[in-house]
């Protein structure tokens, strides 16, 4: 394993460093592992937090600032946050409005944020929760862990955070984040696994011409292994999967993510097919993220997220944000 | 067993979960994400200063405490599990001098109990409940037998194992390792295989 | 070779393509491999031209926008790109106050960029060029092809750019052009090599905790090959490469680039090393970058650019910028 | 040696580049950026439709043409260096009808001070200089010694073969093997061996 670490322990720390270091706009703490903004809760406007296992950068640090998130606790890598993290974020960005958690559906996060909002009770902070779950390689059901989720996040903090901003009480902000979640759908395409710091090898083996089909962004292996095949077959595929489970038609909110080895030039490539196939089915891609933005560490590969947009998501969507991995738009 | 017993139990958690480590961590790596060893290795590791600056005086005490540091420290699915089973286990034994067998399976039942509120699984859905279930049932099984308390505890140690090794055939329903569908069969579920050297540890202390 | 394209002959045209789709903000002209800002050019606004072999993504494409490029032309893959190209590109955003050429120091886009004036000339457009040299892995002698042209690039882009969207002249912007580029240093490290889609497999090989240090963005192998260490000595090794060249003091304008393979995460991990160093000289890391800026392809590794401010380079900086890679402080 | 003599060269060229492209590229990989093959077989590749397209009738005509192609399509270093050198041959060949050997020594010549005009590269720098100059000297030598044509030409594509090879030890001191510094040492210039490529083509051309 080569990797550009001081130690597998500091992994974390160390970034958070550097993080602070590089963004004086945040204020991060890195002994109780929380990312805020500088400038604090405003009052009246609800907070929200987001947070999982490290590993996924820019999510969910990169996306804390003006007209995203409040707070990020970011875990060790792969693995959840703890609730006292959680709960410090919490109490930090309350501004009497009540805080939105973003959680992704995964047993690990989705059991510690259940735990802070039962400690956010105890301290009088109303607390909703979102679940995102886009991620169709995993069938939905009520005997299973549920869909993961995955780049849908990147869309429901960016949206509800818009909201959030406007001054939206926090029952609509958690309306408007569900209504995301509700609208967009994710697939993932791994050409590697990607090699954890603590395990110092890649997690799974894949051949000089194989490929895994549904991967999540934690190196898990996908549901199927597969031949590799040319961009425009590899677009082709993810884009049927998100098809068949949620049809796709008219504005779309696209997302090409790379998975954190992968050249932007080559999701540049896969974004081009996207589009032919979106116009195939009468749809546009109105709005769109090419980059790396919910990445599982040295992996390569990509995932492909899509929303359907109306008005008035379009326009939170094209609101202002300034945070370190999106900003447009801000009047300064 | 007394607060002095159950102290000695966590050590030996403490150690063989920081021995068997990359074996958790190998069975995660098939099924999951590859970080259960590192996240109980943390967790418990934690729990060595805590108990030295603290001293719980109780079995009880003690249980909440280690409880409350995995919850602090492990993150992951595993930290709160463990984390409530274990507070839920201090709360039943509370300031109990000396806990018989059949206290203990009262305690390991209540952990059970709220690591399934917590995380619905159930048996077969290939998940530490697969390992669990199975020495709480050996042990209640021993205490209707009238067996000695060493060889209750032995059993369940096996039971668990052997709840381990069952694991490998099935195809998970809760976790990560429900992702894989159907390649989730012929691995062992890496919290199932932690549960079980849970019981080893309480077997190694037992037999001393 | 596993990657996300369609065919080795069509992969910057099927980018272009997807680059077009996802920033409607851009011209791009697919046939001409030109990139221009929609906008078209400023009339008596300096322009600026920069181009370059393709695999160094965002550079130089993604910094085509209001306050940096008027337009950039992507060549083959690490090849330079052809004056054809470049005199449709000058032509193009020639606003009547003339084109400056910012040409990163390699045989191959020199030789193109100096025919590039030659035709520019005979077309009675004024064009001055810049020449950037910042890569201390490269001993400048005239014996020599002289240092590479590396991540200052993307300060000379910038902060030149800001001057002329201010309205400068030609030779003032040419003027703080040279002077960054003068304040400026690199130095890149290498965990792996790159696989340019052409070849298939990677330009060299490194063993399994083997370096190359003093890389260039070409997946060219370094000066020497070295054993892997903690993220801190590197981090120390090329900024003592940085100081020996050029002593480091100051407000110091600081980028850890990814070179396409490695995972943001580890880049603040360097980050905060550079920081501690800069400390250790009495400097500070006044602006940063952290990301991926100027890549080569899938390889690991980074590079650390550093660039000496001072007032008014800083509020040349900090002026608004919007490309699809670069973007702050505009107002809408 | 008339313009269907040169047309023929060409051609020649066009068709041992594409067979040679991974092995050029192969050697811009130890000391350059792995793209030299590809280079030039996409520049020549593009001259083939142009010519068909054009049908210049005279030498100089075709060559012009070549260069240009070349210059628009190569890229790179190696595009503006043979383009400039075709181009320069052309012009001075111009509508000769029959070229002789000296005739081709002082086109030649033009194509070189192109070259070191742009690259600035002289003989011992690792460049395709290297070949060239080699080359050069020999055709010239075979007309002070009064030999054949074909025999002339054959001792040009020899000597432009063994100049490729002398570069094999030299330190890069031009392009991008010069960042190589002393690891540049044991390669042979790509651009070296993509000029004996071109002698040898016209040497096919001249035994036909
Ligand atoms: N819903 C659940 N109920 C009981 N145990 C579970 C549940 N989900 C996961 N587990 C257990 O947690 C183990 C994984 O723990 P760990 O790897 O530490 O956390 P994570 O899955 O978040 O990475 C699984 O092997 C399984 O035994
Ligand atoms: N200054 C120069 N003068 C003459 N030839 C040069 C010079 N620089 C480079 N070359 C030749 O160009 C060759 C490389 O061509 P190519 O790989 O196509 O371009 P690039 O180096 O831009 O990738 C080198 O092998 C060398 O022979
Ligand atoms: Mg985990
Ligand atoms: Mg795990
Ligand atoms: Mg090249
Ligand atoms: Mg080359």
């Amino acid at each position: 394993m080569k990797k550009l670490i001081n130690d597998i322990e500091s992994v974390v720390p160390d970034a958070l460093r550097g993080l602070a270091a590089a963004h004086p706009e945040l204020r991060v703490d890195e002994e109780s592992r929380i990312v805020l903004r500088a400038a604090g809760p405003r009052p009246g406007k609800v907070g929200l937090v987001s947070g999982g296992g490290s590993g996924h950068e820019p999510l969910h640090t990169g996306f804390v600032g003006y007209g995203m998130l409040d707070a990020a606790c970011p875990g060790e890598v792969f693995t959840s946050p703890v609730p006292h993290q959680m709960i410090e974020a919490t109490t930090a960005v309350n501004g009497g409005a009540g805080v939105l958690h973003i959680v992704k559906n995964y047993t690990g996060d989705v059991l510690n944020f259940q735990m802070t909002a039962e400690l956010s009770a105890e301290e009088n902070i109303e607390v909703a929760a979102v679940l995102v779950d886009d991620d169709v390689a995993v069938h939905n059901s009520i005997h299973t862990a549920g869909r993961r989720g995955t780049g849908a996040t990147v869309f429901v903090e960016k949206i509800a955070g818009a909201l959030a901003e406007a001054g939206a009480p926090l029952r609509e902000v958690l309306r408007v984040a569900e209504e995301v979640n509700a609208r967009s759908r994710s697939f993932g395409i791994g050409l590697s696994s990607c090699t954890t710091p603590a395990v110092g090898k890649p997690t799974f083996d894949l051949g000089d011409a194989e490929i895994e089909l549904g991967i999540g962004i934690h190196g898990e292996p996908g549901r199927t292994r597969a031949a590799m095949r040319p961009a425009r077959d590899l677009a082709r595929i993810a884009m049927d999967a998100l098809h068949d489970d949620l049809p796709i038609s008219g504005d779309t909110l696209v997302m090409v993510n790379g998975m954190g080895g992968t050249p932007l030039i080559e999701l540049y490539i896969v974004f081009a097919e996207v589009v032919d196939y979106l116009a195939e089915k009468g749809a546009r891609a109105a709005r769109s993220l090419v980059g790396n933005y919910t990445t599982s560490l040295d992996m390569q590969g990509f995932s492909i997220t899509t929303c359907r947009l109306d008005d008035r998501l379009t326009r939170l969507w094209d609101a202002p944000v300034e945070t370190p991995a999106l900003r447009w738009g801000r009047l300064t | 067993m007394n607060a002095a017993f159950f102290a000695s139990w966590i050590e030996e958690i403490i150690r063989t979960v920081h021995v068997e480590r990359d074996r958790l961590t190998r069975l995660d790596a098939a099924v999951g994400d590859a970080d259960h060893g590192a996240n109980l290795d943390r967790g418990f590791a934690a729990v060595a200063p805590v108990l030295a600056a603290k001293q719980p005086d109780t079995t009880g005490a003690l249980l909440k405490q280690v409880g409350d540091t995995l919850i602090r420290n492990v993150g992951g699915a595993s930290g709160p599990l463990y984390g409530m089973a274990f507070r839920e286990m201090g709360k039943v034994l509370g300031d109990t001098p000396d806990v018989s067998v059949a206290e203990l399976c009262t305690a390991l039942r209540a952990g059970l109990a709220g690591i399934q509120k917590l995380g619905a699984a159930v048996e077969g859905d290939k998940t530490l409940v697969d390992a669990l279930i199975p020495a709480i049932r050996a042990l209640e099984q021993a205490v209707r037998d009238g067996v000695k308390q060493q060889e209750a505890i032995a059993a369940a140690a096996a039971a668990a194992l052997a709840g381990a090794e069952a694991t490998i055939p099935m195809l998970a329903r809760k976790g990560r390792a429900s992702y894989l569908g159907p390649r989730s069969v012929g691995h062992e579920d890496p919290g199932a295989a932690s549960t079980a050297l849970i019981f080893a540890a309480l077997n190694t202390v037992a037999t001393r």
